[in-house]
């Protein structure tokens, strides 16, 4: 019941932001909705035990996590993104880029959207069906454009253009994934749900389910942002409001990253672990190189950050590869990112609204203009970054010891290496601008701009220093069910 | 330990208080104009207070540490995967952590001062300082690897932070940027580092890595991984390249104690590293000591060319860090060889040479920053004269140079004499590899020092004595008290460890008994020589004292020994000499610099001057760092060229996008689609 | 059911050989309709209530309802047929043929015949899928590219109705509604491309890229 | 160590500035002059002691004490240094380092007071001093090593006690190489010809004379008191070398060391005289020549 209200919740408020006119009550809506759903989630989430609702939606201690962070995260977004929204002008107004006028989304369709896509991401996460989880993802996909189209200009329509394009293609190739997973199950009933799944995981037929890995690997990888299928990212996540590209890349991009997580459990469990590990660790170093090549001269720090998510996915990717000690690494890993992500987009966001241009060479002394964010900034920049003491560094430094237990040499060079290259850009980047001599006087901060980025920052520290029992037990059980042990 | 711990919870403690404290200016942001009246020191001294306290309650169990007495270790289980809070202190934590009980308290006292009229907020800068120095005792006591790490990882940015205060400047930006690059490509070996060794002790605490055993390919990967990632704090040539950097651009007190405290933490990281590697092979002991010629050598080379006071103390770090790692690689092959007379005097005379170098160089430093701010100009071209207006900063940097340049009877010369005897030492066994350890360490510290000499000559003459080659520096004034005395302390301290030489390495011998590992009975005997030596070196010392005062009163005593006559400096008979005829530090290096050319690649900028009346000319040098220039400039435009034409995938085309897609399905399918894992 | 794939082959030649848009829009309605008919014939002996509703659902959707949108896009902006492609209509139908021996390779490949599969249902939809994908990446016009789009995934939808008896068709049915809210937006974004730049070639929507990018000396000038 | 051990340094403060009227006599009969008396040095010493002094404007408390330092380093210098196989008054296992590094501490002490005066004379001198002094040391250091090596010992006193007819059958080149590059040194160190003339009147020419431009009256005396003693050191250094003394009962020590030390005197004079003074640029390559005989040296030892 509990996890159906949790669908349902923001269906329903989605639905009616739709329809109703006066922005106060639709505002209401929408933080009420966030809070509701995130007390929801949480209270689901709380019990030892997988709570399940028939075969099809349940909740395990995988989906626990991603689904409570999903649900603070938006928390935040709404937070932040209240305030963003009321102060965007009606009016047509000239492009900060190329001047040219445009006209932002009607808000009643900007909240809709977003709330639908809390829907359908909880939907993505509690599903324990692989084709239901299909429908939902892809749904996310239908959800999130308009909120990338919020901005009527014509970058923003180019994203959202090649978004959608570019994922739906890939989710439809997952599909035939689910299909060829479906072929693997020999016998007369045939059922996607995980239970089942898992429960006749020896007779799976390799061949085919190593080809459902491949293509739901290249679907889902698609969506996940995992190179060199990750082309829409940086377009999608710098042009769109900031408030939602914190979503995308905290939240949806998890999503994308359940997916291949659930199939990656079926392998294991079939006994194939090693082959779809291979072509994670292949593509994890992939997206990792490839990130951080873009990063070293970037010069638009929105594309920057998105480039930094494909890096993470690169990073939970391995993790996932090398599994054991890796699984932990990485999933706790997906815990901090999604949080110090987050946060750096919505500081992004203030610096954008205060500059007025994404051209890192264009700012300097950020940290004199606006105290908090300045700070915030490099804060989020170390954490990015993998830096004590914060949580990032105890995930990496995890996922780069279960590299070295394998005894995998070249993939731990690699890894340090690639991290070591985003380390040089990013700073390059984020220093010049929170530094240096303040062109501009100092100015005050409304308190929903920085509250959100505040209390995930203060959530990263947390977790650098200390890791809550609760969340580490999820954690482990997790680990344990993609077959990693965790120490 | 529990009063070590509370210690550094003080020490962050204050410093946040500090923070608060100190907003009360930013909240006036007066960023340009005179100091603003509202500004009272109370941030300032609140932090001071809390460092003082701190370090006092520190100090306690370290003290009880070097008497013997053991301090019950800490265990705390945490959360963190593979981490324990684990805490304990042995002879070689206690002894790096006097350094940083000495001088971080001096230091504060002193920035109490030399930041009073700093105009930007002081909340960071008192922060982070407490920080550092709450991090820096917490790596000597972290007995995890993972625990060391973030806490290694604290340290260097929250050094960071220092070194950026005066983010205004362009250089001051460039060279915090430079630091974290550098301190972090030493973090990313390190991390390999701890993870490999926990791998094979598959635990990450200090006592399993101890205890396992490695395979000697294994523990020589671990060793080159140890001094990548600690050879780049400390300052191993080529890695230096961020202190004469960071060191210049941060405030004085700041990189007294970076530069005096902080890149010693790299050595003791490189020596707990060997405590955990076993038995060392004579190889490594060989790398040591290469290195340390190289820095010792390059170093103070590179620091005789320099023209800027602070930047070359900086690279005379350098040089004192090549001695110190000349020092340990004599004692890494002490071990090698089983010699127990090389183990005692080069690790005795390496880590001495830590606390040495952590006293002479903070006191350079905090003349430096007197300097700084009674003659407002670091360029030794500008300086001169200030002897007479400073007298006390005067005093305590010729002390502090003539201890650097290892001269008796200061402490500089009793550390690096232990290394000499340590390589004469070595040679009465005959063997060849120990004779070409003697020269190495006889010729190489030979030249070290006489070149330090030199840098230093260069140093104390051209900033105090003669005229003020320019008109702010004629207008100089001394500096307050609280700048004064951290300096009249350490100065003292020089001299004292000089004369109490036996002491002193009484005092190290618990730190080396950690090195030398199992067999710390051999080293009584060998201690025992070296004692007898040093007490010569004392007495002689003492004699030498004693024997030039008596000499002075003699010649006050003679019978015209009192009547002086003055007049203007001899000049050969020309008339008119004028302050700018003086020998300029350039010039004085120039027959040095000269001979290095090759390692230096000086460049000069004016020329000769033409024709009988010639216009008035400029002439000046620039010397750019060694490594930076033909080392990593060029490694890093490489790697960009290499990865600018990859760049071009992102164009901006849907369907080729698409056709990625496309490929990596077809590709996989042809490559992966046989199915069998 | 041979007939029928057979029918959707031909269709996607069709669909590589013609520049008109009209056309190939009415081909894809085609293959909409063929492909609902698709699980009645699968399922000939007995045939759920569930699957006629799919079926049903399927040619109403595909079929009909998309086209329609479509065909309204294609009113609002003023083209008619695809002006110079990449890769020209003749090439395009030799490359057809290879594609089509492409997804042959792939069936036999994936030991798909000798399974209760019908092999040659499963070479057409994996070839309807990969013209799908030739087309995006070769054709100039953004409506062009959302119909390759709806090809591909009819191409997909074969793939299941061959594959799976019984895929619950709750499931079947989200997918529907997932494909016409996506084709839904698509024509909605066609709809302000058009508005935007006059014009809906995506060859020159590249303004978001990373290739002219060397303003900001980071790496190398700095601490050189 | 008894009363007697202080006999050696006390003869070494009376006779030290001897030496010098040996050489300008030797330079004198070279020359074909009478040249002046013998003691001429101590009656230059006892007119400056009894003089006042002046001093530059520019110059601070440094000038006046380095005098003293410079003397007092000296002084010590003479207490470490045996006689053959009478062990010097303070003896102790590295103490040719102390030796070596009290030197370099008069250097430091008369460079930093050339620099108080801000001459650019005696600038110009200082600069040269450090720079061959930094060259100089290796080459005693890689010389005492070759000793070092020979004798097994670490005290400057034992190393010499080892020394005896005997060294000269089985290593006598060694101790050749060791006393040429030595030598070299002497000359160096107490700025004699080749390396710098005592006498000349071009300062732009001189070493260690133009540093010391600015001294006067007892300051002076101090000065040339310390430079005499210096010169004392590094002969008696080369006749601990090169003169088996140790073969001798210790009476007949005494007198063969101060006529060896003599001897050395006459030869500094001949080499002053034959000599012409090299150019400036000259002198590091002698330096590190004499240091590549120390090195020879020790592969020679090496080989055998």
């Amino acid at each position: 019941m509990l996890l159906l209200s949790i669908i349902l919740l923001p269906t329903v408020a989605g639905t009616a932001s739709y329809l109703i006119r006066s922005h106060r009550i639709r505002r209401t809506l929408w933080g009420a909705t966030a809070t509701a759903h995130l007390v929801l989630s949480i209270a689901a989430a709380m019990p030892p035990e997988a709570a399940t609702l028939g075969h099809w939606i349940g909740l395990d201690a995988l989906s626990a996590i991603f689904l409570v962070l999903t649900s603070l995260l938006f928390l935040g977004a709404t937070v932040y993104g209240i305030g963003y929204v009321a102060r965007e002008p009606v009016a047509p107004q000239p492009d900060v880029e190329d001047g040219s006028l445009f006209r932002n989304e009607p808000e009643s369709v900007f909240t809709g959207a977003i709330l639908l896509l809390l829907a359908t991401m909880s939907l993505a996460i509690v599903s324990r069906h692989l084709g239901l989880q299909w429908v939902a993802i892809e749904a996310t996909t239908l959800a999130s454009a308009p909120l990338i189209y919020y901005h009527q200009n014509r970058r923003s329509l180019e994203a959202a253009w090649k978004y959608l394009i570019l994922c739906s293609v890939g989710i439809a190739v997952a599909l035939l994934g689910i299909f060829f997973i479906l072929m693997a199950m020999q016998g007369e009933h045939r059922d996607l749900t995980l239970a089942a799944l898992l429960a006749q995981a020896g007779e799976l037929n390799h061949k085919w389910l190593g080809i459902a890995f491949i293509f739901m690997l290249v679907g889902y990888g698609t969506k996940m942002g995992l190179a060199p299928l990750h082309t829409w990212l940086p377009d999608a996540h710098s042009e769109a409001p900031s408030p939602v590209s914190a979503l995308l890349s905290g939240a949806l991009l998890n999503c994308a990253f359940l997916g291949i997580l659930r199939v990656q459990q079926v392998c294991t469990a079939a006994g194939m672990a090693a082959f779809g590990g291979d072509l994670l660790i292949l593509f994890g170093l992939l997206s990792m190189g490839l990130a951080g090549v873009f990063i070293l001269r970037q010069t638009d720090y929105k594309r920057m950050l998105a480039y930094s998510s494909v890096e993470h996915m690169g990073i939970l990717a391995l993790g996932v590869g090398l599994g054991g000690l890796g699984l932990f690494g990485s999933l706790l890993h997906a815990v901090n990112h999604s949080v110090v992500k987050a946060m750096l987009f919505l500081t992004a966001g203030n610096i954008l609204a205060r500059f007025h241009t994404k051209d890192t060479t264009k700012i300097q002394g950020a940290c004199g203009i606006l105290p908090i964010s300045g700070v915030l900034w490099i804060a989020g920049f170390l954490a990015i970054t993998g830096s004590p003491p914060f949580g990032t560094f105890i995930s990496e430094f995890t996922i780069l010891r279960a590299t070295v237990e394998q005894g995998r040499w070249v993939v731990a060079g690699l890894y340090s290496l690639f991290l070591l290259l985003i380390f040089v850009g990013m700073s390059a980047i984020v220093l010049r601008m929170a530094l240096g001599k303040p062109q501009e006087s100092r100015t005050r901060e409304p308190w929903t701009t920085v509250l959100s980025p505040l209390v995930f920052a203060a959530v990263a520290l947390l977790l650098g220093v200390y890791l809550p029992a609760p969340l580490a037990d999820k954690l482990h059980s997790a680990a344990q069910l993609l077959g990693g042990l965790a120490k | 330990m529990e009063l070590f711990i509370s210690g550094c919870v003080i020490l962050v403690f204050s410093g946040a208080v500090a923070v608060f404290l100190g907003r009360s200016r930013a909240a006036s942001p007066t960023r340009s104009g005179a100091a603003d009246p509202t500004h009272s020191g109370a941030a300032e001294w609140t932090a001071a207070l809390g460092v003082w306290l701190g370090c006092g309650m520190a100090l306690i169990p370290v003290v009880e540490t070097l008497a013997g007495r053991l301090v019950q270790p800490l265990h705390v289980a945490w959360s963190m995967p593979g981490g324990s809070l684990s805490f304990g202190l042995d002879g070689l934590s206690a002894f790096f952590c006097l350094p940083i009980l000495l001088i971080s308290p001096l230091a504060a006292l002193y920035g109490c001062e030399y930041l009073a009229h700093e105009k930007k907020s002081l909340g960071s800068i008192l922060f982070f300082y407490n920080v550092l120095v709450a991090s820096m005792l917490l790596l000597m006591a972290a007995r995890n690897g993972l625990l060391f790490l973030v806490v290694w990882e604290i340290m260097a940015i929250s050094s960071f932070f220092l070194v950026v205060f005066d983010d205004e400047h362009a250089h001051v930006r460039q060279a915090g940027w430079i630091y974290l690059i550098a301190t972090h490509i030493g973090t990313a070996a390190l991390l390999v580092f701890f993870a490999l060794l926990g791998r094979q002790a598959n635990s990450l605490d200090f006592e399993a890595m101890a205890a396992a055993k490695l395979a000697p390919a294994m523990a020589t990967i671990l060793f080159a991984l140890a001094v990548v990632g600690f050879g780049s704090k400390a300052g191993f040539f080529p890695l230096h390249v961020w202190l004469p950097e960071a060191h210049p651009a941060a405030p004085s007190h700041v990189s007294a104690l970076m530069s005096g405290v902080m890149i010693k933490t790299g050595i003791y990281g490189l020596l707990r590293a060997l405590t955990l590697l076993g038995e060392p092979p004579a190889a490594w002991g060989w790398t040591l000591v290469g290195i340390g010629l190289a820095s010792g050598l390059l170093g103070v080379i590179l620091a005789l060319a320099q023209n800027d006071l602070k930047r070359l103390l900086a690279y005379c770090s350098v040089e004192n860090i090549g001695v110190i790692t000349l020092g340990i690689g004599t004692g890494v092959l002490g071990l090698a060889w089983n010699q127990p007379g090389l183990v005692l005097l080069g690790f005795g005379g390496g880590i001495l040479h830590v606390l040495n170098h952590a006293i002479f160089k903070s006191l350079l430093f905090f003349g430096a920053g007197a300097v700084v701010h009674g003659a407002g100009t670091r360029d030794l071209n500008h300086l001169g004269g200030l002897f007479k207006s400073m007298r006390w900063t005067g005093a305590a940097f010729l002390v502090a140079s003539a201890a650097i340049a290892g001269l008796p009877p200061f402490n500089g010369f009793v550390s690096e004499f232990l290394i000499y005897v340590a390589g004469f030492s070595s040679i009465r066994t005959g063997a060849t590899e120990t004779i070409i350890l003697a020269i190495l360490v006889a010729g190489g510290l030979a030249m070290i020092g006489g070149l330090a000499a030199a840098c230093f000559a260069k140093a104390f003459g051209t900033v105090f004595l003669g005229e003020p080659r320019s008109p702010q520096t004629a207008k100089a004034h001394e500096v307050g008290a609280a700048m004064r005395w951290p300096m009249a302390v350490l100065a003292v301290l020089c001299l004292g460890i000089g004369l109490l030489a036996p002491w002193a390495l009484k005092m190290v011998l618990p730190a080396v008994r950690v090195m030398a590992g199992t067999d710390t009975a051999s080293l009584i005997e060998p201690s025992a020589g070296a004692l007898r030596g040093l007490s010569g070196v004392v007495w002689a010392s003492a004699g030498l004292l004693v024997l030039a005062g008596c000499l002075f009163v003699i010649r006050r005593s003679l019978p015209r020994g009192r009547e002086e006559a003055s007049t203007g400096t001899w000049d050969c008979g020309y008339a008119r000499p004028t302050a700018r005829m003086q020998y300029t530090a350039t010039s004085f290096a120039q027959p040095l610099t000269d001979l290095f050319q090759v390692f230096l690649g000086t460049r000069k900028q004016g020329g000769l001057l033409q024709g009988f009346f010639p216009k008035n000319a400029a002439f000046a040098t620039r010397t750019p760092d060694a490594a930076r220039e033909r080392l990593f400039a060029p490694l890093f435009l490489a790697i960009d060229r290499c990865v600018a034409p990859i760049r071009r995938m992102q164009h901006g085309r849907v369907h080729e996008y698409l056709l990625y897609i496309a490929i990596v399905l077809v590709v996989l399918l042809i490559w992966k689609a046989g199915g069998q894992s | 059911m041979d007939i029928i794939s057979i029918l959707l082959i031909l269709s996607c030649l069709l669909l590589l050989g013609s520049s008109r848009l009209h056309v190939a829009i009415r081909v894809v309605a085609a293959q909409g309709i063929l492909l609902g008919i698709l699980p009645l014939v699968r399922s000939m002996g007995d045939i759920t209530t569930g699957i006629w509703i799919l079926s049903v659902t399927t040619i109403v959707s595909k079929g009909i309802l998309l086209p329609w949108l479509m065909r309204v896009c294609l009113r609002n902006s003023d083209i008619d047929r695809e002006i110079e492609p990449f890769i020209g209509f003749g090439s395009s139908l030799i490359y057809g043929i290879g594609l089509l021996a492409l997804a042959v390779w792939v069936t036999v490949r994936m030991e798909l015949t000798q399974s209760e599969v019908p092999a040659v249902l499963m070479i057409s939809s994996f070839f309807l899928i990969f013209v799908g994908l030739f087309i995006m990446v070769t054709r100039r016009k953004a409506i062009t590219q959302s119909l390759a789009y709806l090809v591909m995934e009819n191409g997909v939808y074969g793939v299941g109705v061959g594959m799976s008896l019984d895929f619950p068709f709750v499931v079947e049915l989200g997918i529907l509604l997932d494909v016409c809210v996506g084709v839904f937006l698509m024509g909605n974004l066609l709809f302000h491309l058009d508005r935007e730049f006059e014009h809906m070639d995506v060859d020159k929507l590249t303004e978001l890229s990373d290739v002219a990018e060397s303003a900001a000396a980071t790496t190398g000038e700095e601490i050189a | 160590m008894t009363i007697t051990h202080w006999a050696l340094p006390l003869a070494a403060w009376i006779l030290a500035p001897l030496m010098l009227g040996i050489i300008n006599r030797v330079k004198a009969i070279f020359a074909g002059r009478r040249g002046q008396p013998l003691l001429q040095l101590y009656y230059d010493l006892f007119k400056l002691l009894r003089k006042g002094s002046v001093y530059s404007r520019s110059t601070s408390i440094v000038i006046r004490l380095a005098p003293s330092v410079t003397l007092a380093c000296m002084a010590i210098c003479t207490a470490l240094l045996p006689w053959g196989s009478l062990r010097a008054p303070a003896a102790f296992a590295g103490d040719i380092i102390l030796l070596a590094y009290l030197l370099g501490l008069a250097r430091f002490a008369t460079v930093l007071a050339a620099l108080d005066t801000g001459s650019a004379f005696e600038g110009m001198g200082a600069s040269r001093e450090v720079q061959f002094a930094a060259l100089a040391e290796p080459a005693f250091f890689l010389g005492m090593l070759v000793l070092v090596l020979h004798s097994g010992a670490l005290g400057l006193s034992n190393i010499m006690a080892g020394l005896s007819a005997a060294t000269w059958q089985t290593s006598g080149i060694l101790l050749i190489l060791v006393a040429c590059s030595w030598f070299v040194l002497l000359l160096t160190e107490n700025s004699r010809i080749p390396i710098d003339d005592p006498n000349t009147h071009l300062e732009l020419t001189m070493i260690h004379e133009v540093m010391v431009l600015d001294y006067s009256g007892p300051d002076f005396a101090y000065i040339l008191y310390g430079a005499s003693l210096k010169l004392w050191i590094f002969a008696a250094l080369i006749v601990n070398l090169i003169v088996p003394v140790q073969s001798l009962p210790v009476w007949g020590q005494v007198p063969l060391f101060l006529l060896a030390i003599g001897v050395v005197a006459m030869l500094v004079g001949v080499v002053e005289s034959i000599l012409a003074r090299l150019r400036l640029h000259q002198v590091p390559k002698i330096l590190i020549g004499s240091a590549a005989l120390s090195l020879i040296a020790l592969i020679v030892k090496l080989m055998d």
